[in-house]
């Protein structure tokens, strides 16, 4: 069939000089600007589009819009696949490359039809009654089999190679459509000097008025349209956001503004996107008002062979041949159960397209409309319906029902029209119910989110005079309420329309299938199976069958399907009730949600002040919250890591090694009442600590069990500098602002984080006070007496502020140098340039992990917010002359317990055996079972002073086990080892070496 | 004394252009002094006094920023302010706490944050990729402050007169976050084109 | 109606469905009776979600007590049972929760042919990704637990997962992918049809489902519970059972009981079906994402709390985004895949992240909550132990560890270490 | 669901933290029963389905802790106020 088979030579929105070609199945075919997916393959003559879910039936294009659930295609290929695309929303574009789906081997021969056969079967949940036996087959047989042969379009496992973004926008009036009640909202609000947001899902705004043959002032609806989008687009505080749809509503604020999730389809009609272009942007919206103007969507009539290609929503019909110039058909007829179907009939006839027949399930049908059938010579049949459509890959026959008289029309179009649904979803996404309204026998907004009102179809207002009149008013009474009053509120002259129309769902009993949900093939039958068996709630009734689950979410059969289940079970449609709308509104891709945060930019990097220097001297760093850290610093010749962080901590132990410790957080304390603050979160007493001095604190949550530690040192009088481990920082600066704040606001105390103030580097090791003296000799006497173990000063060197801590991880003499962050990378360098004659080394992670494990030290895998002070054989450190956060509760017969895992050291038994952290003690000769379990380990290292690995646990009654021989359990990872309990504190027992 | 210690910005070796044109310029404001200036208990207006004496500034109750001079302090808390001084380094605080002593608690910032200054006829575009805040003329004028989290950071903005016709922003980061953020902002700056500017 | 006495529905099989087909299946009966209440009953379960189903149906199969009424202020199935993401494993770390998941485990595997429905158990694996040396010792050490109590668990290195799930983000990771712990025998299973399988079952046996029924008061005489007062009349009972999750202390308030549980909100996602994309179930370790594929071909995941109190079945945005940057972060893959249908189930939040399965200080009232959102794969072993404890008045063994007091006694089962906090568990 | 801050002015969800019930008051520590009176503080709840009195942080922003009455069924804010009463800060 030629391309142009069924385009029309004139008339719609489409640009015949701009021709586009495309692929669908690789067969090549031509379009034009302006056009849809949809509305191209119809142009040229394609009837079947794609396969259905369950029985593989053909499909076609129901729909001109979001609704649609058979004419679905994987467009674009590769990386780029996206499968399950609507063909009737997807903008035409050179070189678009469709494919059909769920179908093999080919769109027109499809092996899964043979399911057609057996749908006798294949009943709504059918699969619920069977598969059971054997067990073992389920995964192996029966659910591979289901699964290929449910899902839809295939995607790709390749990374998606387009750019997301994010973006914020905030507005007095957000207007949710641009057809005519949007427009005219937008007009009003507007002309009143509102901020005005108007989005559209569409590429061209105007709605039904680029669809339908109707006036407004004496000119078309279309011009109309781009008028008012002229005169939008010249004010100011305007915002015309074309293909953009308005997918969720979200929870608002006391001021009544409201967040709205937008997503703008900025590179879809284009083959890839435009440089520094995104493909999709996630707009989220902060509107003080808002106006719903999103239309209705037409509903089909539930007849046998209802969803054979050709079959076609009566306003999809109009909107093909009014806007795409495109006759869907060469002899058709029109289904209705109301005027609006009519507008059809002379719509068809206008544009020269053939009408056979008009069939009104309404007995009584205004004369006028009548007239219309005559002057056309198309049949007219009240008071009857269409029984059964034929012709599988298109229909050629429909046979009709007038009372008990059958008859056959020859047609290969059938417009279908059961009345309208409007749009309301925005209205339930926050809580509101819908409301049912007997004037146009459907779903209606019921209570509305504060701050939005509903114009025009979306409220049920089908008329253009009433979308034009309600969208005016919704429009300044936004305004108003946002603070622009006073601008008149417009209004139109419009030619005549009508939407009466009598509830018509189901024509009953059928000679073959009649559909109700179309994408998931759900039938007229399976409703009633599902009554019959108890699924009678409208949500069991959804997740029996899977009505209204499909990519659509049954925006056209779920009220069809809710009012067969009515009829079924003698109650009324409002009776049953309606599931409830979910955003989003229509599907949005993944990667919208996620913008640009994927990759390295998942999350920020923080970097020290010291990581350019770090990276001249290693490649290798580790995540420590969002910092990177450097882990070790290889040498060349040496093999792995291990013997890098064994020649690291040899030499910090022999001479000296600096470590950048800028990381872990600093809190500045200030104020008369600081030292008492100190005393409340921490178990120990700092108020007594002496200026110039520096002690190590343990902190509590108020459970009783720990929450971090660190060291802090009296600076002043009212003046404390906290540190925090790396990993805790933010959540013990929300915990103090907690204490400050909320618990006693009466103390005077002052805090701010100063972690990115100062750059901070660990100077240890013997050496370590005479390569300093080497540096700060001129400005501060370092010896024992003058500088002693945690004492603290502040110098100044080279001109800058400096500070000096006497304090240790290692267990060797050390000292924490700080200095301001800008100076980070200088004094680094100068650091190691002073070493150089000492021999000093910089250190990583690893190897400041291996020496705080030879000392004992507890650290993230210890603080695991499960144990307690004692636990961590810290528990003398509570003061019993005060009271902190956590000592009350700490005292629960749970947390005292003697039994409680306890901190210890422990030894292989063979020394050169390897420990895993994560294996658990168990006594030589117990049994592996949880009743046995002992403990477990927390920590390792291989302790390159003990020539040996060495690990820190958790054993019941651990001190007083000391020298014991347990097992460590390890099956998956490891396996067991013999283990001797010893003193976690493994080198330097009495501490002789802190004091150099 | 040895000769004086390097100093390294937050942002160098970051800042090159990126895209085509000058939709948005950013300037690197390193070497700004900053601190942070809490009010000890009871002496709100005791300090009130002082800065009016000492910087004849009126302490913003909320988040505005009041300056005279290279001076300004931007509202960031109730009793907390983030002062400012152009290239004020980090004597800047040395000396806001001797001239506030006894009644505020004064903190060095001067390191702890980078800042940008972003101008440009597309700023507000290029922002509203980032800032949860509306930055509409109207709703953010010039003086006003804001701490708020763009793309996963915590940023602290303020408006200052506009030049050339042009809205000018500030926006103050964790030092250690400069790159993270200058990559987010280029990325959504790039379509209007984002010119790197002279230092001021 | 073409039901036995007491309502014995027809057997599901193959050929019973055949033979259906025949005459268009309209031999079907209601898969549970629809009874109206009668004045009194041996027992009550409040919530006709699968913990109270699968409550009734063992106190009937198990225990013999079949004089059961399970009343639903809905239609069984409407709280969480019918809104999570379906996810099946028993990989927990401590002693006090790690035997009861596998007793759960145990009866998913064999759930099918107990209940004579297919509830489609699906053990295709539940991987848990880890990134950094201290979440691999952390799953180390879970690991060993489990494997101690007889529960498969394998430690995956990065090459390993690779093998499983190429496509994952290997190459550009912000926090690489350095391994994965895995148990094999997790997976998923469909969550409509567990609520339905018990229903059918619990009812086949004479148990009285009573849909529309809202609980509205307890019965109270001295410091007993004997019944409770319900939109459709009084009910009196000896003893009356909670499984309420979500609205637990709602219900506990009208026996006046204030308990360790706040209501959280806790998102759920599916996309649009695509053919066969992911084998197995796999959790995020460095951020908030998890994610398996239905059947019938939706990916279904999700992540983190809302973070507030709520009892509004939804949420807002910044948790969508959260979860979303979470995928991408580790399935680079699902940028062009849509998602569909977002919805919000209400978790009954403890204050250790752990369930209450107990009595109550009043006589006569039983409690099961506290499920957090580990409550769907709990489903089975939490009928099972709450009919015991309804039936003989003593905690099951493998729940003896999930006692009301356990907060008082310090005896907390606090897998993630977070204390008093429910929306950080 | 947006936080009107009394000191940033109204702001995104994204921007606070919660903590929960406001109702809870450190109990005298030297107390006879401050055991149980801990307990009770730190572990039960209300929980109430309705209006509702919460702590939330504003850790993105002024760092203030916020006195938060909210609905819990339908998320609407009725109310917010610093937490630290006023006039401690001055």
């Amino acid at each position: 069939m030629s391309d142009s088979a069924h385009r029309l030579t004139e008339g719609g929105l489409i640009d015949r000089r701009k021709p586009l070609s495309f692929t669908f199945d690789g067969q090549p075919y031509s379009g034009f600007d302006g056009d849809t997916l949809a509305s191209a393959l119809l142009g040229a003559g394609v009837k079947v589009v794609g396969r259905s879910f369950k029985y593989h039936r053909p499909r076609g294009i129901l729909s001109a819009g979001c609704e649609e659930p058979n004419a679905l295609v994987e467009l674009r290929t590769g990386a780029r696949r996206e499968p399950n695309t609507r063909a009737t929303v997807a903008e035409l574009y050179e070189g678009l490359e469709a494919r059909s789906q769920n179908r093999w081997p080919s769109l027109a021969l499809d092996v899964g039809a043979i399911n057609s056969l057996l749908s006798p079967i294949f009943v709504a949940g059918f699969y619920y009654k069977t598969f059971m036996w054997p067990a073992a087959f389920w995964e192996k047989v029966y659910e591979p089999l289901i699964r290929r042969a449910a899902g839809l379009g295939m995607a790709t496992h390749e990374a998606d190679p387009d750019r997301y973004e994010k973006a914020h926008a905030f507005c007095d009036v957000l207007i949710i459509g641009g057809g005519p009640a949007g427009l005219a909202a937008a007009l009003s609000a507007g002309r009143a000097g509102a901020r005005v947001i108007l989005c559209d899902e569409d590429f061209v705004v105007g709605g039904r008025l680029n669809a339908e043959r109707l006036e407004i002032e004496g000119s078309s609806g279309a011009d109309w349209a781009r008028r008012a989008e002229a005169e939008l687009r010249s004010f100011g505080d305007v915002r015309i956001m074309p293909r953009t749809t308005v997918f969720g509503a979200y929870d608002s604020g006391i001021s009544g503004a409201r967040t709205f999730g937008a997503l703008e389809r900025v590179s879809d009609h284009l083959r890839v996107p435009a440089p520094h272009q995104p493909r999709q942007r996630l707009w989220k919206i902060v509107a003080s008002r808002a106006v719903l103007a999103a239309g209705a969507v037409e509903r089909p009539i539930v007849f046998g062979g209802n969803d054979r290609p050709g079959v076609m929503l009566a306003s999809a019909v109009r909107t093909y041949v009014n806007r795409f110039g495109v006759a869907p058909a060469r002899q058709a007829a029109v289904f209705t159960s109301g005027d609006d179907g009519w507008k059809t009939l002379s719509d068809l006839a206008a544009a020269g397209i053939g009408v056979a027949a008009v069939i009104d399930a309404r007995n009584d049908v205004p004369p006028a409309l009548l007239a219309a059938a005559q002057r056309v010579s198309a049949r007219v049949f009240t008071g009857a319906h269409v029984a059964d459509a034929r012709g599988s890959h298109g229909i050629h026959r429909i046979s009709i029902r007038a009372g008990n008289r059958i008859e056959h029309v020859d047609v290969d179009g059938l417009a279908v029209s059961g009345g309208w649904n409007p749009c309301a979803a925005l209205t339930t996404h926050v809580g509101g119910r819908p409301r049912w309204s007997e004037t146009i026998s459907a779903f209606v907004p019921g209570d509305l989110p504060a701050g939005m009102s509903v114009a025009g179809a979306a409220g049920g207002s089908l008329t253009l005079e009433a979308a034009l009149r309600e969208g005016a008013a919704a429009g300044a009474e936004a305004a108003a309420a946002t603070g622009f009053a006073g601008a008149e509120i417009p209004s139109w002259r419009t030619s005549e329309d009508s939407a009466a129309a009598r509830p018509f769902w189901h024509v009953g009993e059928c000679p073959s299938k009649a559909f109700v949900d179309f994408q998931h093939d759900v039938t007229d039958g399976d409703i009633a199976l599902a009554a019959r068996e108890g699924y009678r709630s409208v949500e069991l009734l959804k997740r029996y069958t899977t009505l209204g689950m499909a990519t659509d979410q049954g925006k056209t059969s779920s009220l069809n399907g809710h009012a067969i289940m009515a009829a079924l079970t003698e109650r009324s449609i409002p009776e049953v009730g309606t599931t409830t709308a979910r955003p989003p509104y229509t599907p949005v891709a993944i990667g919208a949600f996620a913008g640009h945060h994927r990759g390295k930019e998942f999350k920020p990097t923080r970097l020290t002040a010291g990581h350019a220097w770090a990276r001249q001297n290693t490649e290798v760093f580790v995540e420590a919250g969002q910092w990177l850290r450097a882990q070790w610093f290889p040498r060349p010749g040496e093999h792995d890591w291990l013997e890098s962080v064994s020649r690291e901590v040899k030499a910090v132990r022999s001479s000296a090694g600096v470590c950048d410790v800028s990381t872990l957080g600093k809190i500045d304390i200030q104020g008369a009442d600081a030292g008492a603050f100190l005393d409340r979160v921490y178990i120990n007493t700092f108020s007594t600590l002496p200026m110039g001095k520096v002690r190590y604190g343990l902190m509590l949550r108020e459970d009783g069990f720990v929450m971090d530690d660190g060291t802090t040192a009296r600076l002043g009088e009212t003046h404390y500098v906290m540190s925090t481990t790396t990993a805790n920082a933010a959540k013990v600066m929300q915990h103090l602002e907690h204490a400050r704040q909320v618990l006693w606001p009466e103390l005077d105390v002052q805090m701010v984080s100063v972690t990115e103030q100062w750059a901070q580097y660990a100077v240890a090791g013997p050496s370590s006070r005479r390569l300093l003296e080497g540096l700060l000799g001129d400005v501060i006497d370092l010896s024992n007496t003058a500088f002693p173990y945690l004492a603290c000063a502040q110098l100044a060197w080279r001109g800058v502020p400096v500070r000096l801590f006497r304090i240790s991880f290692s267990g060797e003499m050390a000292y924490e140098i700080a200095i301001p962050a800008r100076h980070g990378d200088a004094l680094i360098r100068a650091i190691m340039t002073a070493g150089q004659e000492f021999g000093a080394v910089p250190y990583g992670t690893e190897a400041l992990g291996v020496m705080r494990i030879e000392k004992g030290h507890v650290a993230g895998n210890e603080l695991n917010g499960t144990t307690t002070a004692g636990d961590l054989g810290l528990g003398r450190m509570l003061s019993k002359k005060k009271d902190c956060i956590g000592r009350v509760l700490s005292g629960r017969p749970g947390l005292i317990d003697p039994d409680r895992p306890t901190l210890v050291g422990v030894r292989p038994v063979d020394r050169k055996a390897r420990l895993h952290a994560g294996a658990h003690f168990l006594n030589l000769g117990a049994a592996a079972t949880l009743e046995n379990d002992q403990g477990y380990i927390t920590s390792v290292a291989y302790s390159p002073m003990l020539e040996g690995w060495i690990a820190l646990g958790l054993l019941a009654r651990g001190p007083s086990r000391h020298g014991e021989r347990l097992l460590a359990h390890s099956p998956v990872r490891g396996g067991d080892t013999e283990v001797e309990v010893v003193s976690p504190i493994f080198f330097d027992p009495e501490g002789t070496r802190l004091h150099g | 004394m040895a000769e004086s210690l390097a100093s390294r910005s937050a942002f160098s070796c970051l800042l090159v252009a990126v895209g085509n044109g000058r939709g948005v310029t950013a300037i690197d404001r390193d070497g700004l002094g900053l601190a942070t200036i809490a009010v000890r208990k009871g002496s709100r207006n005791a300090l009130s006094q002082r800065i009016r004496d000492e910087f004849r500034i009126e302490l913003p109750g909320g988040p505005t920023r009041a300056a005279a001079g290279e001076v300004a302090f931007a509202g960031i808390a109730p009793g907390s302010w983030l002062a400012m001084r152009d290239q004020g380094g980090n004597a800047f605080a040395a000396s806001l706490a001797q001239s506030t002593a006894g009644l505020a608690s004064v903190t060095d910032q001067s390191d702890g944050y980078a800042v940008l200054r972003l101008t440009g006829p597309m700023v507000r575009a290029a922002l509203a990729k980032l800032l949860p805040i509306d930055l509409h003329p109207r709703a953010f004028q010039v003086g006003a402050v804001a701490s708020t989290v763009a793309s996963h950071m915590g940023v602290t903005v303020w408006r200052l007169p506009d030049t050339g016709g042009a809205a000018v922003f500030e926006l103050a980061v964790f030092r250690s976050l400069a790159e993270s953020f200058w990559h987010a902002l280029a990325e959504g700056a790039a379509e209007f084109g984002l010119a790197v500017g002279r230092p001021c | 109606m073409r039901t036995l006495a007491r309502g014995k529905p027809i057997r599901y099989s193959i050929f019973s469905l055949l033979g259906a087909a025949l005459s268009g299946h309209r031999h079907w009966g209601p898969a549970w009776r629809d009874p109206a209440p009668k004045p009194a009953y041996d027992v009550i379960v409040i919530g006709g979600g699968g913990h109270g189903l699968a409550t009734a149906h063992y106190l009937a199969k198990v225990h013999g007590i079949t004089n059961v009424a399970v009343l639903e202020k809905g239609w069984i199935g409407s709280g969480n049972a019918g809104r999570n993401t379906t996810i099946i494993r028993s990989n927990y770390l401590l002693p006090g929760n790690n035997p009861f998941y596998e007793l759960s485990m145990k009866l998913w595997e064999g759930l099918e042919q107990d209940v004579n429905y297919n509830a489609m158990v699906s053990q295709r694996g539940v991987l848990n990704l880890y990134h950094s040396d201290a979440q691999r010792d952390a799953y180390v050490r879970r690991g060993n637990a489990m494997r101690m109590h007889g529960v498969d668990a394998e430690l995956l290195d990065a090459a390993a997962v690779r093998e499983l799930l190429p496509f994952l983000d290997f190459a550009n990771a912000r926090f690489p992918i350095q391994g994965g712990l895995l148990q094999r025998r997790g997976g998923t299973a469909r969550h409509d049809a567990v609520v339905w399988g018990y229903a059918r079952a619990a009812s086949s046996r004479g148990v009285d489902i009573i849909q529309n029924c809202e609980v509205t008061g307890m019965v109270r005489e001295g410091g007993r519970v004997v019944g409770v007062e319900t939109t459709r009349g009084t009910i009196r009972a000896n003893k009356v059972g909670m499984a309420v999750a979500g609205s637990t202390s709602r219900v506990a308030a009208m026996a006046g009981l204030r308990l360790p549980i706040e209501s959280h909100v806790l998102q759920a996602f599916v996309s649009e079906s695509i053919k066969p994309f992911f084998p197995c179930v796999v959790t995020f370790g460095a951020g908030h994402f998890y994610l398996s594929q239905s059947d019938k071909g939706s990916l279904v995941f999700g992540g983190d709390l809302d973070g507030y109190n709520s009892y509004a079945q939804r949420g807002n945005l910044p948790t969508v985004e959260d979860v979303c940057e979470g995928g991408m972060a580790i399935i680079p893959a699902l940028g062009r895949i849509r998602l569909l249908r977002s919805w919000g189930g209400i978790m009954d939040m403890s204050m250790d992240g752990s369930p209450i399965i107990d009595r109550t200080p009043l006589d006569g009232l039983y409690l099961n909550a506290g499920w957090c959102y580990g409550g769907f794969k709990a489903t089975p072993a939490s009928g099972w132990c709450f009919a015991h404890l309804l039936a003989r008045d003593e905690a099951h063994q493998v729940a003896r560890a999930y006692r009301l007091d356990r907060f008082a006694s310090g005896r907390v089962i606090d897998e993630k270490g977070v204390g008093a906090q429910p929306n950080l568990h | 669901m947006r936080i009107q801050c009394p000191f940033c002015g109204e702001r995104d969800l994204s921007e606070f933290t919660y903590l929960g019930d406001a109702s809870f008051v450190r109990p005298d520590p030297d107390s006879a029963d401050a055991g149980e009176r801990f307990y009770d503080a730190v572990y039960l709840r209300d929980n109430p389905s309705g209006p509702f009195e919460e702590l939330w942080y504003h850790g993105s922003g002024c760092r203030g802790w916020l006195r938060v009455r909210r609905n819990t069924r339908t998320h609407e804010i009725l109310g917010v106020e610093l937490a630290r009463p006023a006039g401690f800060e001055a």
